[in-house]
This record gives C-alpha cells, structure tokens and sequence, in this order.
C-alpha cells in the first residue's frame, strides 16, 4: 500500500494496465509528451511509447470514434476527454455507436472503450470546466457510468473499466483529484494522505463495477450520493451529529439499487444529492426507483439537494454548488417531516 | 457587384424538365497518368479534379490505369455486380409486396462495390454503407443470410434487432452496418490505426456517400487518416443524389469530393465509378500505398443513383423521371460486358444465360430464406432476444425487464391477443 | 376550423409564421423543395423561396450551429432534424452553445431557435428512426422542450415555439402524425378527421408553453405522460372502465408541476408513462417531482410504464412498445396495491 | 517497405533541445501575387501554401499586398497592439497577484487581431475566440469594463457568470466568447447567411487557433461557407502550439491550414500573422471579396504563441523555453514599428514614451476597475443573479430555487458563516 491522491491512482491503474495488456492503449488531448492537464497520464508515454500513449487532435468525436474502431480491431484504447464539459461533440459516437454496436451486430462487433473525464466544480473552472453530464449517459441503453469517490476506488474501478468488455463512461470527480472536500472552499485543502482510502496497492486489482459501498454506516437517515459528494455529506452529517448512513453510487450503470433498497429500509428516510443540475439529472433516476421499491417503508418523501438549474456561475461557486449547509438543511428538514 | 442575397445551389433539372449532366465534369478513358504509390500528396490534386476511367466507349481498356486483369477476374465481375442486381430487383419486389419492411437497392452502383471487394485482400476490414450490398456478395456472404436479416426471421444474423440491410459479418470483415450515416468512417480509421500500432498490414476501407460528406466524422476521418497516417481508404460515393438532396448541397458545386483529400493532406481520387476497371484500379493503388505506409487516399466515385433511395422514397417526386438514361457515365454491367464482348470472351447469349441462371439462383434462395419465416407471417426469433447482448452479462433491470415482458407475452396470449401489444 | 392531422397542422403553423415575419426561416434535409420526408414543410419553399425555406448539407451540427448565428443576426430560424435518432451531432451546439448564449451574455445575445424534429416508434423504423431521447434534453438548463400529443396543440404549441424568444426543442411523435394511436398496430389506421383536437383553425393560434392538459378528467388515479402515449393510456384506462386521469405533459420544460400534482392530490395514485427507455428518463423526473409534491397523499407508489432499457429492436417493436397491455397490467397493479 | 506502425507527427523541439523551426515554409516578403477579389476559388490553391508577406526583413513595405496606409492608420495600429501587450501583461501579473481567477494573454499574436479589426467596418460582426483581445481593444471595448470581467466584480457585464477573458459586447458587434472550442466557427457562417438573407452587405469573421480546426465546427463553417457562398472570413490563428500539442496533431504536416478552403472550396490565404500590413491586406481582400457576392475566405495566420497557454501552464514543461527568439516571423509590434521608423514617421523615443502612457492608462483603469470590486475580496454582484437570463422569463422552478438559495444565504449569514456553502 502507498498514499496515493486521486490522480496517481488513476494513472498506476493506467500504468498497470498498460504493462498487463499490449492492447490497452491511451488517446486523448495533450495526454501524451505533456502527461494530460491533470498529469493523470503523467510519465507513460515515456514508458510506452508514443503509438500506445497518443496524443489526438481536439476533436472529441474523433477520438471516440477512433477508439471504436481500434477496440473493433482487438485493441481496449481508453480515451481521455479533458473536461466533461467537452464530451458533447462525442456523443453521437457514444450514444449511436458506442453503446449500440455489440446489440446491432449481435456480438460479432463488439468496442471496450473506456472514456475518462475530469468533472464537477469547485475549482473555479465556471460553466465550461465545472459541469456532471453523468445524467444524460446513464438514460442511454448500453453504456456503464461509474465515478468514485476516492483513490482507491478510483483505481480499482478504473482498472475493472479496462478490463470491461462492454463500454464504460468514468467520471472522475476532479474537485477530490487531490483531497477529500468537505464543501469548504476556506479551509487549507486536505490531502488524501492518512485518509483511509487514500491507501491504494501499488500492483493490480480491481473495485467491481455495479456495487455501491457505505462510506458511512448509520440508522437515522439514508444519503445516496456519489463522487466528491460523499465527502460533503459525510460532513454534513457530522455537523449535526446525526446518524446517517452514506451510500456511495460508484456506479450509475449498473445501479446497485439492492443495497440502496436496504440501506432506505432500515432508515426509512431518504435524501439524494449530487452535484449535477437538479432537473431531469440522475438523481430523479435514484429517487424514482428508491420510492418504487421502499415506498412502503418511507417516513418522508424522498428529497434531492443538488445544483441549481442553472449554468455553473463562475463568480457564485459557493453559492451554486451543494454545499454542507445545503445538505443539512436538507437533512434537518427531512428529519423533521411528518404529515 | 450585387446586391446582398443568398446563394443556393443550382439543380440541373427538377421532374418535366430535360436531364443534364453538363455539370458533370469527364475526361477521355485513359487520360489520367498513373503516379507511383508513394506519390507526395500534393501531387494529386490534379487527379482528384480529373476522372480516372479505364474503359472507354468502345469498350477497350485503355491508359496506364487499366490493371489487366484476366478473363476470370472480369467474368467474375460481371457475374457478381449482376448477382447484385439480380438480387435487388428481387428483394425490391418481395418489399412491395410487404414480405419485408425496407429496401435500398444499389442499382447503378454496382461496381463500386464489387470491383472494391475485388481489389482488397479477404484480411482487409471493409465499413460499408447500406448502399454497398455489392461488398458482401463479392465477399460471398450467403444470399441467404443476407435475405433471413431482410426477413427478421428466425436466422436473422441480427435477431431482429436491426432494420433490413444492416448486415455484418465478422468472418468476412464486413463491419455492422450503422443506421446513422458516416459513423463507420472514423471507425475505418481508428481499425486502420490499430493495424499500424499492432504492426499488422491489413487495410480498413470505407463508404459513405456524397451528402454524409457533410458530416462530422467525415472531417474526424479524413484528419485522423492524415495525422497518423493511416493505412485506410476513405471512399465517397457520389451518386448525386442524397435522398431528394442533389450533391450541390454538400460542397459538390465547382469542386471535387475527392479534392478534400489533398485540402487535409490526403491523396485523392476521382474516380469514374461506373468502371469496373478503374474503381479496381484506383483501388488497388489506394491499397498498396496504405500498404507501405504512405497512407490514406480518398476516393470519390462518380456514379448515379439509378433508383429511389429506397422503398420509402420516390424520386419522381424531386428529379426527372429518365435522367439515369442521359447520365454520361452509362451503365458499369453494361460496360463490362461490352468489354468483355470487345475481347471476344462474352456474348449477348452467353449474358442472358447468366441473368438467366442468378436469377433462379436467387428466387432458390430466396424459397429457403422463407422457410426460416418472415416478420409479417412469422415465425419470429424469441422477443427476449430484444434483452441480450445491451451488455456482455445481462444486468439486474434488465432481467427484471424481461421477466415483467414474458409475463407480458402470458398475460396476452392468456387474453388471445394479437401479437401487438395491445392486447385487445 | 378545419380537419388536418398534424403534419397538416405543423405545416400550417410554419406557413402562417413564415408570412406573418419576415425574420421567419426554415432550414434541415430535405426540406425544402421536396418538402420533407415527413412532408410537414411541403409547399413552403414554393411559396416563400429557397432563402427563407432552405435546405441543407446532412450535418446537424452545422444546422443548429447556422441556426443559432442566423438567431443571433436577427432571424427567427427554424430547424427540421429530419429524425430524432439523428440530432446527437448538433447535442453540442444545442448543450453548450444554444442553452448558454443569453445566460452568458447577460442578455446582450441570444437566439431564438425552435428546433422540429420527429420522435417515437411504431412505424417499423428500427433503432434509429424510433428514439425518444427527450430526457437527454429536459435535464439541460436553458432550453425548453415540448412535445404535443394531437393537431391542435401541435400547431398551436409550434406557433408558440417560434414566437417564444427562448430555444426550444420540439419533438412531434410521428406515430400519431396521421391519426391517434391507441396501442393496437393491427387495426385499421384512424386518422384524426372527427377527432375534436384533429379540429384546427386556418389562422393564427396559439397554445402556451409550460401548461400540462387534461387529456381526460377522472378520479380513481392520475396518468402522467405525453405524446403518443396520451392515446394508448387513454385507451387502456377505457379497456378497464378505470375513471383515470390522464394529464398530457406537452411542455417539458417548463413542466407544470401545479397541474399534475393537483390531479394527484386529488386521486391519491400515480402512474408515470412514456415511451423513451425507462431508466434515467424523464419519467424519473415527473415521478420524483410528482412524489416531492404529493407524497403524503400518495396511497401506492408511483410507478412507471416506459420503454424497455434497450435499444429499439426492429422486430419486436410491439413486444418493446409500452402498449395498452403495459399499460392497463400497470393500471390494475397499481389500483391493488396495499401496505 | 516499411513494417507497419503508427506514425505520429514530429514535433522539432521539445526542453533542452534547439528551437528548429524548419518546418515553417516561408516567402519573401512581396512575392506573392493578389489576385482580383473575384477570383475562382481554384486559383487560390497557391495563396493558400504560399505565404502573403508586405513587411520585409528592412521594414519596408513591399509588393500587390501593401495597403498603403497612413501614417496616422499605422500608428494606431502600432498603439493598439502594443495596448494589446500593455494590457496582457498587466492582466497577468494581476492573476499571479490572485486577483483575478484566471488569464489568456495574445503575447506575439496582436497583429493577428487589432489589424482584422481596422480592416473590417464597424458594422462587421466578429466571433472571436480566447485570444483575440486585440479585437475588443481595436473596437474601443473601454478596459476598465474588460477588466471589470476579469474580476468578476460588481460591474462584470457577465453578472459573474463566466470565466475570465470571456468578453462580450453586441454594440461594438464582438460576440460572446464560449469555453466550448470553434463553436463561435458556424455561427459566424450563420451569422453570415442571415445577412445575405436580408440583404444586407455586413460581413462576419470568426477566429479559431490552429488546434481547434479539428473541431467538428470548424468543418461545418467551411462546409456551409461555401455551399450557400456566405460572406464571413474564417480566420485561424496557427501560433504553432495547442496547449502542450504541437500544429502537426491538427494536420499541420506538410500542409497548411489554409489549403483546406480550395479543398472544400472555399478561397484560402496563408498569411503573415506577425505583418501587420499582411493582415490588414489580407482581411480587406477577403472583406471585399465576402461583400461583393464572391463569398468566404479561409485566412491562415502564421504566428507563434510566444507565452503560455492561460495562466494555469507551463509551458516549459513541453518546449523550448527560447523559442520564441528563433520564431523567423518576428515580433508584430516590433515589426510595425521598424516599418515606421524606416517611414521616418517614428522613433524609439516615440515608443518608450507610448509604451509608458499606455502603462500609465491602463494602470489607472486598472485602480478604477478594481473601486467595483474583485472576486476574492468583493463587493460581488447578488448570487441571485445567477438565477436570471437562464430563460427570458424565469420559470417557476427557478423561482423556487433562487428562494431556497436567498434562505440558505439568510442561514449562512446566521451562522456568521463565510461565502463558502459550508456554513461552517
Ligand atoms: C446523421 C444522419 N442524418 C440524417 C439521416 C437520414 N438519411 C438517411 S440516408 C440520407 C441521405 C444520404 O445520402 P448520401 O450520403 O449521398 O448516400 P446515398 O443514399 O446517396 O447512398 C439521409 C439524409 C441519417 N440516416 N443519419
Ligand atoms: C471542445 C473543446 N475541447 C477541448 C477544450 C480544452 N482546450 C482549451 S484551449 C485548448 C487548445 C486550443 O488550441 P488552439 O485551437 O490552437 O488555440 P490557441 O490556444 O493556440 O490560441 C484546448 C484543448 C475546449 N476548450 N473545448
Ligand atoms: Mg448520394
Ligand atoms: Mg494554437
């Protein structure tokens, strides 16, 4: 075990991966000689070689498309989308080619692309280095959606995206690349030395895709959150003094709706949160089936706190983005809901 | 200078008004020199403004294109592009009378395909259109699994999940046909990519038409090919017509669709289509230069959609009914066998036998295909196949979903329900 | 007053915009001389010339990007996606630029694009000529996105896009452009002649964005949806002699959440139904907005009918559509259901 | 022949190397022919890989492409550049200071933009990209109101809603600078389209670096530019380096961008970036060329990024760090200015006095600029603003938004909590 932050354990998963499997190569934007904006491809294009560590001209429809036809061709490119808020000019190859081809040709064709990319705000980035589309892939039949929440998680995920033989959209959530975040920007960052899950195994292993985990066992109340979310709720919770029970997603697709389902039974109480834009977003998805299964066991309405409908503001960050005080008034309300 | 307007494309004729093809710029058979493969690709923007043609109109193989095939080979053409029309027809009758749901013939463009097939290697990756029936028949691909997939029958190659036409085949190298146009041609090139970084000397090839050129992957592709160096050949189809679009509206006007090519840094070629011999040339060359690593050509072949854009579609409508009578290019099975006429290996007699012969291949063939069902009649594969292969393993909602369907199917058939979802 | 069904009308609403203001201009594939391959443009161009009817290379991306500069110099653009399966391409231009521009320039630009494009299934279409991907859309802030259920509203609703300064994504369900459409492909074809809503003034109308209808009052249980399956709940709650409510959405966003919560309150049971795939759609959201609103007065959960988590298979089209079965199975389960 | 691999552009130089620049294919200055402004679009194949050039090595201005402007013309295009770099070079120093968020400086690229700008009307719509802050300042945007942006205060004319440098003014015709990379490219033709539409003669031009013209967008403009023969100039500014990645990724290996207009065909200039008489020239042309009906030009500007990318790189981590020294094409203000002094029409006293006003101005404006406020310090403008112009009119969802976050602020105030959303 190493202390590793968010970004290194990504990049071992890559290095891993890369040194495991001559067919696992990297493409994306300054990914290669430069190592990525976010250094999370720091050093392997040195060690692999500049045709397996590729750095691409800036058309993000370009390197999807690319990697398809390279995973068609026996190869597993994990392609690198500098910011979410850049993936939209991929998404006609995600969404119609992607997640489409191993179903339209019956499995005769079949691409396992994972498609990395930094997202969430808090880093001062505004509205186009700040947004979580992770909502607009999970309605799509055919892709995984997975983002953690910490660096052990983060590899161990990572590396089972590689290794998937269906397509996986991974979200990293760059705000906690270096450091958990409690949702307060004033405090002197934390790193993730000394956080337990800031201890990631140097070698191989993997962290299933279609499992949540508890980041926080509780009784009184159930949060079902995912990425740099987690650490806020957590928070938040603390704050109160209040016995909550933090599920983390991990995995959008599949949803590990079992353990949400069990968790929301025992509490009877309910609050989804997420950093992404409240309307029509993910976590509509998270609340619409936690109450078709434990809707008999509910106490109160299940509730969202999430981003406001609006573009990331680049000068009203803290007022925009889900902070603790968000979450605890959510939750002080939640608790004291009655008929 | 005139005041402010917007410009639209000129069409040359519209439905009552007389065919003309005068914007269609040609060049005599045999004209075009032919550079090495390793030419520099600057070096051929004269080609990809000019026509590479072989046959000229007496029907003799003519200039330094001409890639002197034998008597089998051109027998083999001519035998497969009829096949492919023989096939057509067929497959357009049995949709007008409702045994399957949709049609697109490629009538007219025959040997864009077929002589392509011919010219690559078996190894070699080919992205077809919907439009390029002709690759899977030169590439032998049973016609009856191309009919059971047009049939969505129990043999279906795609379990019913795909629209008729959209073949594919692994063992051929025939890559699924998508639905969204140009999709395949960044894909061509990314297979192409991991054929270079694997050290691999296979070749992908690519078809779209002239209006998909205006999509986004077609710039991706032309770039990516460029940046890399691809071993990949980029083909553009330029049978004039986009649905009811005329090639104006996607850039054609004054200009060459194979001139992008050198624009990006590309070789390009202009093709006449209709050539058996210069579309197996053109692409031979193409095929040995991605071979050695010069890289990527792009091809446009000029050719003319002969028929509606498919069964759903009526040209009448946007075009003079007789225009493919006036198109200068004529027509490639009747070049062919004028050809081969001309080398006194092929007679008027010995073609009708052949017509006469695939088309009772075909109406055999296509008796089998029936025997396997038809969507209208059925039998039909089981609908829980609509639930596999979303994912590698079938995730929890997924199997729920199912169940709740077959649940669905009791309920209905319990209530002698048609097969329609209504249930009434 | 006259009988037209709602290509008629759609084109009707495009022929009285185009002549009442000049800055008026349609622009897609197919569009203009031949008229659509849905024919809702036919005779426009013809009528109005090839610069305000204008038809365009294949590229959505290019089509909204022109739009939303022919927007911003003062025209009124309206765009035809010639399928919804085909406008992931311009996704980016819509996301990015097209919900952005007022919001980023305080107002000094904006551009009011009305993007036309057909949805739905039921026509033998196959994958990619059968998608619903409003969800995909409703989760973007600063778009409006609107879907009418007849010709009345379909012209009204488009009459009310073209004017509205905002953008707006406007799907059209083409299964029921020729007639209502009750769930059973093997009856004869209605068409809309003698529908009450197949009843469409020549002239000028209007039909206000951001207000759901009562398709049909009742009392025993609310049916939230929209579209195409505005009809086929229509029929099955019939098929069951079931007093349901049905509230046809129409506007997605703005969604009027009064109206369906009123219907709720008042019937105690909710059933959520549409036709795009079920998870992560926009169901999710009308049924946990719906379940925020009215939970204490829900007596069973709020369940959804919706698409299968697939893409849309050729073949087994009617054993993927929710049709009046799902529908009614839904129906009965919903009414038995007890703690 | 070569066993297959993957080829990957060269890049000359990278940290420790010798700054190459090779690569660069150059012209005299004055060698280039300037064809009528109607000429065929085929008939700029060679502008387009040749070079336009007026400054040549002794400042004079030589050959058909000098605009032979005035004195007073030129020194106004020498204080707007250098006002450019004034600005820039303050505004970074403001970052490092923390002051503001963020930073884009156009360092060595200011011709590129404040010589577009003098050659377009007032009437004339620009879409520029980060960079083009040369436009803003040529147009007479007041500085303290771009500054006022970068600080995000209380006079920001984005009500804090966007990065720094994203600039907008619909007065002054400077369209809203996006995040999104060639998006504004489109526009500009749409742009374009409508004012042919309504028949008026207002010309658009739009600006993309040399990275994003593998952007979709960037073929969509050309595309549409030339099927509908749209008068808007569709600038790309190659400075050599996107980011961290070198031209050659966007296909910039022996070939220059500007090729891809004929390519498509649309009129392509490669030109001078750092001459400021070649970029006035060559945007009069393309303006004239755009509103006589003759249609779109493709204008590449050769140019070098001669800083970092924006305040968050460090470019010495990928090439040389002298390289801009060994740049052949100079500095655009030094090389103006030696034009002048060679005129006889300035001198370096002249400079340094400009050069300390221009401080002086902008040091002033900056004291001004920051009475409104700064992002770290405030005042800010209301966070409710960030509810408004979402829609025109704000739906009800947001209306119940703004009011939980206006509680939330009530409670934060409270708990005497900082404008963190902790509350803590
Ligand atoms: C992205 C996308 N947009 C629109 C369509 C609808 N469409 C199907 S075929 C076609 C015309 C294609 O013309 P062309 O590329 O010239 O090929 P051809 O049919 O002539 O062989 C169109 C517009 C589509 N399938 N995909
Ligand atoms: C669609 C998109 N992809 C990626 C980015 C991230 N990005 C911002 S600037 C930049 C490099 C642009 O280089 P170039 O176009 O040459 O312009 P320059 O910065 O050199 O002026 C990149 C990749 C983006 N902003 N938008
Ligand atoms: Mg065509
Ligand atoms: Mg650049």
């Amino acid at each position: 075990m190493t202390a590793m932050n968010m970004v290194q354990a990504l990049n071992s998963a890559m290095d891993v991966m890369l040194a495991r499997d001559p067919s696992v190569v990297l493409i994306g934007e300054d990914i290669g000689y430069f190592g990525g904006v976010f250094r999370a491809t720091e050093g392997l294009q040195r060690k692999y070689g500049a045709h397996r560590v590729i750095d691409s001209p800036i058309a993000e429809g370009g390197i999807v498309g690319a990697a398809i036809g390279m995973g068609v061709n026996g190869l597993r490119p994990v392609a690198e989308i500098q910011f979410a808020d850049y993936i939209y000019p991929a998404y006609d190859q995600i969404v119609s080619e992607l997640a489409r081809l191993r179903y339209r040709s019956a499995t005769e064709f079949t691409a396992p692309v994972t498609i990395r990319t930094p997202c969430g705000g808090g880093i001062r980035g505004g509205q186009t280095h700040s947004q979580s589309p992770e909502g607009v892939f999970a309605h799509v039949s055919g892709i995984k959606v997975v983002m953690p929440s910490n660096p052990y998680d983060a590899k161990g995920l990572l590396i089972a995206a590689i290794e998937d033989d269906d397509p996986v959209v991974f979200f990293e959530p760059k705000r906690v690349y270096n450091g958990p975040f409690d949702g307060d920007p004033d405090k002197p960052s934390e790193s993730w030395a000394g956080h337990p899950m800031g201890e990631v195994p140097e070698g191989y292993y993997s962290v299933p895709i279609g499992q949540a985990a508890i980041a926080r066992p509780g009784e009184a109340v159930t949060i079902v959150t995912y990425g740099t979310m987690v650490h806020v709720c957590i928070a938040a919770a603390a704050d109160l003094g209040l016995d909550a029970e933090v599920v983390d997603v991990r995995s959008m697709v599949p949803l590990d709706i079992d353990t949400l389902a069990a968790s929301v039974e025992k509490t009877g109480r309910c609050l989804v949160v997420h950093e992404a834009t409240r309307f029509g977003g993910y976590g509509a998805e998270l609340s619409a089936s936690i109450q078709e299964r434990c809707f008999w066991c509910l106490e109160a309405p299940i509730r969202r706190v999430a981003g406001w409908d609006t573009p990331y503001p680049h000068a009203f960050e803290w007022e925009y983005f889900p902070g603790r005080l968000r979450v605890r008034r959510a939750l002080q309300a939640l608790m004291q809901e009655a008929p | 200078m005139s005041t402010p307007h917007l410009h639209v494309p000129a069409v040359p004729a519209r439905p009552g008004e007389q065919p003309d093809f005068s914007y269609v710029r040609l060049a005599p058979a045999g004209a075009e020199p032919r550079p090495p493969v390793d030419v520099a690709v600057h070096e051929t923007a004269a080609l990809a403004e000019g026509l590479v043609r072989v046959l000229d109109d007496e029907g003799r193989a003519v200039g330094p294109w001409d890639p002197g095939l034998t008597s089998e080979a051109l027998q083999r053409g001519l035998r497969e592009m009829l096949l492919t029309r023989v096939f057509d027809d067929r497959m357009q009758r049995t949709q007008r009378q409702g045994r399957i749901s949709f049609y697109v013939r490629s009538y007219g463009e025959e040997a864009v395909s077929v002589a392509a097939a011919h010219a690559l290697r078996p190894r070699d990756m080919l992205f077809p259109s919907y439009r390029n029936q002709g690759l899977h028949i030169a590439r032998g691909m049973p016609l009856i699994d191309m009919m059971c997939q047009l049939l969505s029958n129990t043999r279906d190659m795609c379990k019913g999940r795909q629209l008729p036409v959209m073949y594919h085949s692994a063992p051929l190298r025939l890559f699924s046909i998508s639905g969204n146009l140009a999709t395949q041609y960044p894909q061509a090139v990314g297979w192409a990519m991991a054929a270079a970084i694997k050290g691999e000397d296979d070749v992908a090839a690519g078809w779209i038409g002239e209006g998909s050129t205006a999509a986004a992957d077609f710039h991706h592709a032309l770039l990516f090919a460029k940046v890399y160096r691809a071993p990949v050949i980029l083909n553009v189809v330029n049978n004039q017509w986009a649905i009811s679009t005329f090639q104006g509206y996607a850039g054609g006007e004054q200009r060459s669709f194979a001139a992008r090519g050198p624009g990006v840094g590309v070789a390009g070629l202009r093709v006449d289509g209709n050539d058996y011999l210069a579309v197996y040339a053109a692409t031979a060359w193409a095929a040995e230069r991605a071979r050695a690593g010069h890289g990527a050509t792009l091809i446009e072949l000029v050719t003319y959609r002969a028929g509606a854009h498919s069964t759903s579609d009526d040209p009448s409508r946007y075009r003079p009914k007789d225009e493919y009578h006036a198109w200068p290019l004529g027509d490639p099975i009747e070049r062919l066998k004028r050809h081969l006429i001309a080398r006194g290996e092929w007679s008027e007699a010995r073609h009708a036998a052949l017509a006469a012969e695939l088309e009772g291949m075909v109406g055999e063939d296509w008796k089998q295909a029936l025997a396997f069902g038809a969507l209208a009649e059925g039998p039909r594969l089981d609908p829980a196949l609509m639930f596999g292969d979303v994912f590698k393993e079938m995730p929890p909602h997924l199997e729920a979903q199912r169940a709740e369907m077959e649940a669905e199917l009791a309920a209905r058939r319990g209530s002698g329900g048609a097969g329609d979802g209504s249930g009434a």
